[in-house]
């Protein structure tokens, strides 16, 4: 059995190392190996897709690392992570064809990326809670020099505002990660004894669900903690941003599922209530927030505010249910809204990245009626934007459906979130009104439609928020098997 | 075999996205294929036969499609109407730019509107119900180069949208009383559950048929092109939200009906106002489609689905018979106000003589469809025990559809003849006749129908006379009115639409301001002036409204300014608030660490004293922790 | 058991004295004098604990001659790097020892 | 026992006194002439504790000690009879609240706990002697070696510390 | 007679490391008066190594030499495996600042010396140990500090001289009572104080004003960042690592028989808070990068003490403390040694990152080790010392120590900001500079990787 698992978690570790083992390599070529180390790791995403989870933890991998402490380097996949491998494989080799662009210093761009992807792909597959750390860890490392080196004009703050905000909140994991540890019996990190039988019960699985909801709402984010999103998706360059949207904030959901619903149920049971609600808040939040912009760029980055909260209500919603039908279908739309949001936002800043290019800004009221000048950009931020929006047919609406009809189920006043649906459609529209919509100005008549390097970075995306919207089930039952496990 | 009636246009929508050419015969062919379908559906559901498909959707919420009597003659009647609004779009299309787009998006519209008519469960209702939603969104738009059109759509589709969420409340609610998504199953929902679902519902219909307050939008969506409007009017966007109460009906507890009822009612009232005083004609045919699907529900509430079916039916053929022949005057002048078409039925006479038998079925003249149809509608009111309250709207309504188009009619008629010649002449005639031949003929569909669906349609003789007294009345009322005619205040009121909560902020700024108003007389503390308020009568009621009317515009404007403050508001917090709290953190800890750095005063003497002193009060709480202990010192 | 008592209360108060030198002196020489003196103080009770507890321990004897060392080490060591301050600075003055802060 | 309680609280007593003449005077030399008197006093202290080897041993060393500090100080201050009358101590106060502090503490404690019964008899003088060899010899073996090396590491602190720098 | 003979050659052999460091300091002192000062180093980088080597065969025994004064456990020899090699490097460091000048040979004799000090204070089993091995590391260190015999450098030796030589009178006399109340100078018989808890106490404070005095640990660290500043940059480097490792090691030793009722874990916990919390905020503000790095090292302290307050209640306690003793030395010496490189000021950072890629990217790895990010050494040491923390009841310990990570990645990221900014032309970079960092470099990424294997040599 070829360790499938492994081989994808590294290979773009070691197309980073060829990198920095060549100096003085063209960017051509930099970004020749950044293009086919990704897509090679997206290969091997397709094949452990091909090989299928089931109910719980299969293709497992593990090699004894502190064995006196528990420890080992594990890795494998549930119905859970197996998607969003496949999403971070996709959405970092669409950025690599994307960032082919990037001439200043191309090598040590390339080689973060795959430094970043690898860091990411660990974090999905690891099943050891040292392993998870040590690569939620490095994400941010990452994405710290990412923003800092290739961003736009404040980007040394908004880089240090990620860092410190990203770092201070992921140490509360470390705490709750150790109580786990010092509870579990025999002591271990390996998470699928963490969670086979959760180790905390009473105050201290409390104390520790608080630590990593903390961690991971920031991560996420949430409000009050989200305020270094915007500064950090405007500043970070358009690749960097489909990343941090696309991949980074899915860390924090996937850590709520994985660790604080799976490994303290009974203490999350009790907070759900105050989770959700602080979800919902965030939902609406986050929609009449993105509803104020006029930055297309902070607008995008608002939405994931807006929509990350339905997400979270989705995790609450299954961590609360007493009827395990309302928990499985809520988090069922829970893991599929990280797919689908990876894929649409992704789209998103791409579009927003590549307008930005032409025109250089990205203020709403600086455009006018660009769908006649450059009608393929057009035609496809009109299709991703709907399908933020929650457009039938398209990746969010199974996701949300889903959310919505579980959170019905257990916290009907939830269902206030809905609104958000409007709010978003509101302005989704007034962009494309404003950028797209009516007669053009002569400034914007020059602009060149999009190139083959943007179509292929984009076409994928956006094929697949269509499949997804037609053709759910096709991540659904995946995911379906793996749930219905976790939910007693 | 069904699912072709869905899958056709789908493909014809997907080939011309690809093809970029042939779009009108790709449509064409789409149409076809799905109108065959329907067709086939229909006779096999008419001998009897029952089906079902399953179709993979979410996990435990599949999605199905089923065929019986009601979804097979829905299904025919878009088609139908389908096939025919494409072949005059065929014409009418002729030398516009951006076809494939056009009839792609048409297209796309067919076949979503199938998808929702077949929708054996929640999911696929809901979600064909959106695109629905985004593909009028699309055709409103088509032309977004010219200025408003791109708000108009973005209001068309806002406006629905919000509604919608009514239906996914509506949805949530009952699938978790009924465990399943299963349309039919749901229906047997009862209690509490069913009145809050059937209330929900009704608003989500109330949006998408732009019954009051949300009626709005459908006046502004006149900016697309014709063939849009005809469909939108007449079998997809609009007629959604009747079909949904159609199909919903068994779950309707009373509550809902009653509201719907007076929803209606009220809606076919006003709207029907608002159409007498419009002066473009498009504008016209938008409110008479309130007016008109505010009878279906009238009919709804009224306990009779089947009649307010039989009314959508043959509204469907009325309704795209007008749209089609305004289509061919706007062709003609390339304008739809009334000003400008003044005599243009003497250049087009055919067309014209079209629009009048579709005029008058409207009206309901016997023995043209809407005569049928009609009377099922009052006849289900005179039958219903809110008879009081759902009859004279539907008069009243009945009676204003006379006044609107005997209005129309002499507009069109009198003043000077011609026009520039219509291009796609033949396409256009080829739509139209037919439908104005289903305008006429459909009274006979009536009988057939009730017994395919195994239900009665209202008949009685007195709302009979009563309506065709009513439709007379107004007829010959309307063709003396002139635009002037009416009293001024109300005109100029019903000509902006009565904009009276028209935004669904109104609904809740108008009894805020109502209350305000109140306050406001109070307040000036003369009955007097109540008095003579209520004596100066009509005129002045009007003008009443006129100013509140002015009022409420600015309420609505402030509603939504000061929800872009909030917006705003939210922004700098974001911005100030708590980043600001993190800089102040920093600011502190780094006044802190001045301090610490401060004890360093490089005086050793001082340094030494103070871990001395350290010393000493660890050794005191150590002491304190040792005598606590009460160990042996 | 007296002699105990008394021998540890000179060995405080020599403690305390040395003490007060070490924090109270500015010339290096003397803070070096105020340490002899703690040690001192020490040295006293050593032998006092020695004698009248545990004479058997020559431990505690041991542990005295390790105090001496002390002693005498500092001492010396304590010139020497006085000896390199005088050079460098002219004084052992401890109020002129202050540049280095912070 | 009480002439043992007399000898050792009079050398104390006198070791004390010495003590607070060190600060008392303004003159280094005589401060550390005074130490010298005190640390003598110390190893009579010792003496009477019947502690013969080390009461010896520590007047030896301090004489000597106490010569070296009087050659040092001379360099330092250019002092020998004492002539400057300058203050030569700071923060005076908070210096004799930490002295007596610590003394009252020391002594608060040695009063305090409860020492168990004392000893009466010690060895002679002779038999201490060998049996602190012994000690030396076996179980503190390490300790006196490391003390060794603690000195020989003193010389050459001191050596590098004091002799001026060249450049080679 | 006989039995005791082979008693002693058992137990020489056990101290083979410690002689073959004496050997080699005294080898160095002769080199020097042979006027063979170039031979000195090599000499002395060889010597310790051999004695680092030594101390392999030692791994996994557990017993006790001379009668129990002295320790052969997983702590004194750890502290050879961390301290011998920190040491080697120190004199590798200090070469190029003193080469040329004369007694070349004893800097490096007491670099020697002092860590024979550093060891007798890990493995000490008995009061003297603690008392000498304080001593012998500070007679080392004052002269050390001296060395370039400045104005700053004399200042900077005389505070601390005056520091070290208070403190340590002020820990004998406490020291003093033990010996009164327990009849032993073993540190093996302290258990006795259970009865005799002023006297307890008494003696507990003045080991940790004197050990405290010696680890750099507040409010006794007032010494560290004079010394350090007026130091050569390569003894603040070993000032920051050598001793501080020996006494904190020795304070475990010390309460490890330490009856609970005394409440040294509560003292040691409030010291770490205050060690740590004052440590970062003061080093906040610092713009003399060795000095800021001292009262960083303030803060490690406080680290340390959370893994000795844990002591005896959680089985972690030992190996995160040589864990992190490990991974502080590298890291610290690495910093310290980009310090030797670069400048001893902030702005002698400015575009370090660019002028001197590789320097700064090491530089930039050591602060984020020393901060706590995985998968770096730092991060594996901390921890595990949270985790004793936690494991022994100390949470809100672990609390503290979280925030100041945070607090001191305020601190670092001082230092890393400016090094990415417009760059200036390169430092002057010696072989042996780069050579130290280069080694400490891969430590910190060896130890964050490979501390497993560490762990299971030390469990």
């Amino acid at each position: 059995m070829l360790p499938i698992v492994s081989i994808t978690l590294f290979l773009p570790l070691l197309g980073a190392a060829v990198l920095v083992a060549l100096p003085g390599v063209s960017a051509r070529i930099a970004h020749a190996i950044g293009v086919s180390f990704s897509g090679l790791a997206l290969l091997g995403a397709f094949w452990m897709w091909a090989r299928g989870a089931g109910e719980g933890f299969s293709q497992i991998e593990e090699v004894e690392w502190i064995p006196s402490l528990g420890a080992a380097y594990r890795v494998g996949v549930d119905g859970i992570s197996l998607p969003l491998v496949l999403m971070t494989a996709i959405l970092f080799f669409v950025s690599m064809v994307f960032s082919a662009g990037v001439r200043e210093r191309a090598r040590s761009y390339v080689a973060l990326f795959l430094l970043l992807e690898t860091a990411s792909i660990g974090v999905f597959v690891a099943l050891d809670a040292i392993l998870f750390y040590v690569f939620f860890e490095v994400t941010l490392v990452g994405m710290y020099f990412i923003i800092a080196g290739w961003g736009y004009e404040d980007r040394q703050r908004a880089a240090l505002t990620f860092f410190i905000y990203t770092l201070l909140g992921s140490l509360p994991l470390l705490l709750a990660i150790l109580a786990l540890y010092l509870g579990s019996d025999p002591n271990t990190f390996d998470m699928r004894e963490l969670i086979a039988s959760p180790p905390l019960t009473g105050l201290a699985a409390t104390l520790a669900l608080i630590a990593m909801l903390v961690t991971f709402f920031v991560k996420i984010p949430v409000i009050p903690v989200h305020t270094w999103l915007p500064a950090a998706h405007v500043e970070a360059p358009t690749a960097g941003s489909v990343i941090l949207a696309g991949v980074l904030l899915k860390l924090g959901t996937y850590g709520l599922v994985r660790f604080a619903l799976q490994m303290t149920p009974d203490a999350f049971r009790a907070l759900a209530p105050i989770v959700a609600g602080v979800a919902v808040v965030s939902a609406l939040y986050g929609a009449f927030v993105a509803l104020a912009q006029t930055d297309l760029k902070r607008m995008v980055a608002y939405t994931s505010v807006n929509h990350m909260g339905y997400l979270v209500l989705g995790v609450a919603v299954a961590a609360a249910a007493a009827d395990p039908n309302a928990g499985v279908l809520a988090l069922d739309g829970a893991v599929l809204q990280m797919v689908a949001h990876g894929f649409v936002t992704g789209a998103l800043f791409l579009l927003v990245g590549m307008l930005q290019d032409r025109a250089h800004t990205r203020e709403m009221g600086d455009f006018s009626g660009l769908l006649r000048i450059v009608p393929a950009l057009g035609w496809a931020f009109v299709l991703a934007a709907f399908a933020s929006l929650g457009l039938p047919g398209l990746a969010h609406f199974p996701a949300e459906f889903q959310i919505f009809l579980g959170a019905l189920g257990v916290y009907p006043a939830a269902v206030i979130a809905v609104l958000g649906i409007a709010v978003t459609a509101g302005l989704y529209l007034r962009a494309i009104q404003a950028v797209f919509l009516g007669e053009a100005r002569d400034e914007w008549t020059g602009l060149k439609d999009l190139g083959t390097r943007e179509l292929l970075s984009l076409v994928p995306l956006l094929a697949l928020t269509v499949l997804l919207g037609v053709a759910p089930f096709l991540v659904l039952d995946v995911v379906h098997a793996t749930t219905q496990g976790i939910l007693p | 075999m069904t699912c072709l009636a869905i899958l056709g246009p789908l493909a014809a929508a997907a080939a011309i996205l690809i093809l970029r050419r042939g779009a009108a015969a790709l449509a064409l062919l789409g149409a076809g294929v799905g109108l065959v379908a329907a067709l086939a559906t229909l006779a096999r559901v008419a001998s009897g036969e029952r089906y079902s498909a399953v179709l993979p959707g979410l996990p435990e919420l599949p999605l199905r499609l089923v065929a019986e009597p009601l979804t097979a003659v829905l299904a025919v009647a878009v088609a139908i109407a389908s096939a025919l609004i494409l072949t005059y779009a065929a014409g009418y299309m002729r030398g516009e730019r951006g076809g494939p787009r056009f009839f792609a998006g048409m297209s796309f519209f067919v076949a979503a509107m199938q998808a929702l008519v077949f929708a054996g469960d929640w999911v696929l209702l809901l979600a064909s119900w959106e695109l629905i939603g985004l593909s009028s969104y699309l055709l409103i738009g088509f032309w977004y180069r010219r200025p408003g059109v791109g708000s108009a759509a973005t209001r068309a589709f806002l406006y629905t949208r919000t509604a919608d969420l009514g239906l996914y409340v509506a949805v949530f609610v009952l699938i978790w009383q009924a465990g399943t998504s299963e349309i039919s199953r749901t229906l047997e929902t009862g209690g509490t559950a069913a009145v809050v679902a059937g209330l929900l519902l009704l608003v989500a219909a109330a949006g998408k048929s732009a019954q009051a307050p949300l009626y709005g939008w459908l006046q502004d969506a006149m900016v697309g092109p014709t063939p849009v409007s005809a469909l939108l009017h007449s079998a997809t966007l609009v007629a959604a939200g009747a079909i949904l109460l159609i199909r919903a009906f068994p779950l309707l507890p009373e509550e809902a009906l009653l509201v719907a009822g007076l929803l209606g009612g009220i809606t076919a009232v006003i709207t029907g106002v608002i159409a007498v005083a419009q002066g473009d004609l498009k504008r016209l045919l938008a409110a008479s489609t309130s007016s008109q699907y505010g009878l279906m529900l009238l009919a709804v509430g009224a306990g009779s689905p089947v009649a307010a079916l039989f009314h959508l039916v043959a509204h469907a053929a009325m309704k795209s018979s007008l749209f089609l022949g305004a289509g061919v005057f706007q062709s003609a002048r390339g304008s739809t106000a009334f000003g400008d078409l003044a005599g243009v039925g003497r250049g087009h006479r055919l067309t014209f003589a079209g629009f009048t038998v579709a005029g008058l079925a409207l009206a309901g003249l016997p023995p043209l469809s809407g005569f049928f149809s009609k009377d099922a509608v009052l006849a289900a009111a005179f039958e219903s025990e809110r008879a009081w309250l759902l009859v004279p709207p539907a008069l009243l309504a009945t009676a204003l559809t006379g006044v609107y188009v005997a209005r129309a009619l002499r507009l069109l008629w009198r003043g000077e003849g011609g026009g520039a010649p219509v291009s796609g002449a033949w396409w256009m005639g080829g739509g139209l006749t037919p439908f104005v031949v289903l305008a006429a003929s459909l009274g006979l569909a009536g009988e057939p129908l009730a017994r395919l669906l195994g239900a009665e349609i209202p008949q009685d003789l007195l709302s009979a006379i009563l309506g065709l007294a009513a439709a007379l009345l107004g007829l010959s009322f309307g063709w003396t009115l002139s635009g002037g005619r009416m009293p001024g205040p109300l005109l100029t009121s019903a000509e902006r639409g009565f904009r009276i909560g028209s935004g669904f902020y109104g609904l809740v700024a108008r009894p805020a301001l109502a209350l305000a108003a109140a306050l406001d007389l109070l307040d000036r503390g003369l009955h007097g002036k109540i008095t003579t308020a209520v004596g100066r009568g009509a005129p002045s009621a009007a003008h009443l409204v006129d100013l509140s009317d002015r009022g409420l515009h600015r309420a609505v404007f402030g509603v939504g300014r000061a929800s872009l403050e909030v917006a705003r508001a939210t922004r700098v917090s974001d911005e100030s608030g708590i980043d600001g709290a993190i800089r102040a953190l920093v600011r502190g800890t780094r006044r802190l660490g001045g301090q610490a750095r401060e004890l360093q005063t490089g005086l050793i003497h001082r340094e030494l004293l103070i871990a001395v002193a350290a010393g000493a009060l660890v050794l005191a709480a150590l002491a304190v922790g040792a005598i606590g202990a009460g160990g042996g010192l | 058991m007296i002699t105990l008592l008394v021998a540890l209360i000179i060995g405080a108060l020599l403690f305390g004295i040395g003490l007060y030198g070490a924090l109270s002196q500015t010339n290096l020489v003397m803070i070096m004098m105020g340490v002899e003196l703690m040690l001192g103080g020490a040295m006293v009770n050593l032998v006092a604990f020695w004698r009248f507890l545990h004479p058997e321990v020559y431990a505690g004897q041991v542990f005295v001659l390790v105090v001496m060392t002390v002693m005498a080490l500092e001492m010396a060591v304590g010139f020497g790097v006085g000896t390199a301050r005088f050079r460098a600075r002219g004084s052992v003055e401890m109020e002129e020892a202050r540049e280095l802060k912070g | 026992m009480l002439l043992q309680a007399l000898f050792a609280g009079f050398f104390g007593m006198a070791a004390v006194w010495f003590g607070v003449v060190v600060f008392r005077t303004s003159s280094m030399v005589r401060s550390a002439l005074a130490l010298l008197f005190s640390m003598t006093a110390v190893g009579a202290m010792f003496l009477a504790m019947e502690a013969e080897f080390l009461g010896v041993l520590q007047i030896m060393m301090m004489a000597t000690e106490m010569a070296i500090m009087a050659i040092f100080m001379v360099m330092y201050m250019m002092d020998p009879g004492g002539l400057g009358q300058m203050d030569m101590s700071h923060q005076k106060r908070a210096a004799q609240a930490a002295g007596v502090l610590g003394a009252l503490v020391a002594i608060g404690v040695a009063l305090l706990t409860s020492w168990g019964p004392a000893a009466n008899a010690a060895p002679g003088a002779a038999e201490q002697t060998r049996l602190l060899g012994i000690e030396l010899m076996e179980r503190s073996m390490l300790i006196f070696e490391t003390a060794g090396v603690t000195i020989l590491t003193a010389m050459i602190a001191a050596t590098a510390a004091a002799i001026e720098r060249r450049r080679r | 007679m006989n039995g005791m003979e082979m008693d002693m050659t058992r137990d020489l052999a056990l101290l083979a490391p410690e002689i073959a460091v004496l050997l080699t300091a005294v080898g160095a002192l002769i080199l020097e008066m042979a006027r063979l000062p170039r031979v000195a180093l090599p000499f002395t980088v060889i010597g310790l190594l051999v004695a680092t080597a030594l101390t392999f065969p030692l791994l996994g025994t557990e017993t006790m030499v001379f009668m129990g004064t002295f320790r052969i456990d997983s702590l004194s020899v750890w502290a050879k495996l961390a301290l011998l090699p920190a040491t080697a490097l120190c004199t590798v460091l200090a070469y190029p600042e003193i080469k040329d000048t004369d007694r070349e040979g004893t800097v490096y004799a007491l670099f020697s010396f002092a860590a024979i000090g550093a060891l007798a204070l890990a493995g000490a089993g008995d009061l003297m140990f603690v008392v000498l091995g304080v001593l012998l590391s500070s007679l080392g260190s004052f002269a050390l500090v001296a060395y370039p015999r400045d104005d700053r450098a004399t200042e900077a030796a005389m505070k601390y001289f005056v520091f070290g030589s208070v403190t340590g009178a002020i820990m004998v006399f406490g020291l003093t009572y033990w010996f009164g109340a327990t009849g032993s100078t073993l540190l093996s018989g302290l258990g006795s104080l259970e009865g005799a808890l002023l006297a307890a106490a008494f003696g507990l404070v003045a080991v940790l004003v004197g050990l405290g005095y010696k680890a750099a640990v507040a409010p006794f660290h007032f010494w560290a960042p004079d010394a350090y500043d007026g130091a050569p940059v390569a003894v603040a480097a070993y000032l920051s690592i050598v001793p501080k490792v020996g006494a904190i090691f020795a304070l475990v030793q010390v309460v490890r028989h330490l009856p609970d009722g005394t409440g040294w874990p509560l003292a040691v916990a409030a010291l770490a808070v205050l060690s740590m919390t004052y440590g970062n905020l003061a080093a906040l503000v610092q713009e003399n990068v060795v000095r800021l790095l001292a009262y960083s090292s303030i803060a490690q302290s406080g680290y340390f003490l959370l893994g000795v307050a844990a002591f005896g209640r959680s089985d972690l306690a030992v190996p995160a403390l040589v864990v992190f003793a490990a991974a502080y030395a590298a890291m610290n010496l690495g910093a310290f040694a980009v310090v030797a490189l670069a400048g001893r000021h902030l702005r002698d950072f400015d575009g370090l990152g660019r002028s001197a890629p590789l320097a700064g990217a090491a530089m930039v790895i050591f602060l984020i080790s020393l901060v706590g990010v995985p998968p770096l050494a730092g991060f594996v040491g901390k921890f595990l010392l949270f985790g004793a923390a936690i494991g022994a009841g100390f949470a809100w310990l672990a609390v503290a120590g979280i925030l100041n990570s945070v607090l001191s990645l305020g601190v670092y990221l001082r230092i890393v900001v400016p090094m990415y900014r417009a760059p200036k032309e390169a430092p002057v970079s010696a072989r042996s500079v780069a050579a130290v960092w280069g080694i400490a470099l891969f430590a910190t990424f060896a130890i964050g990787v490979a501390a497993q294997a560490l762990l299971v040599w030390v469990l």
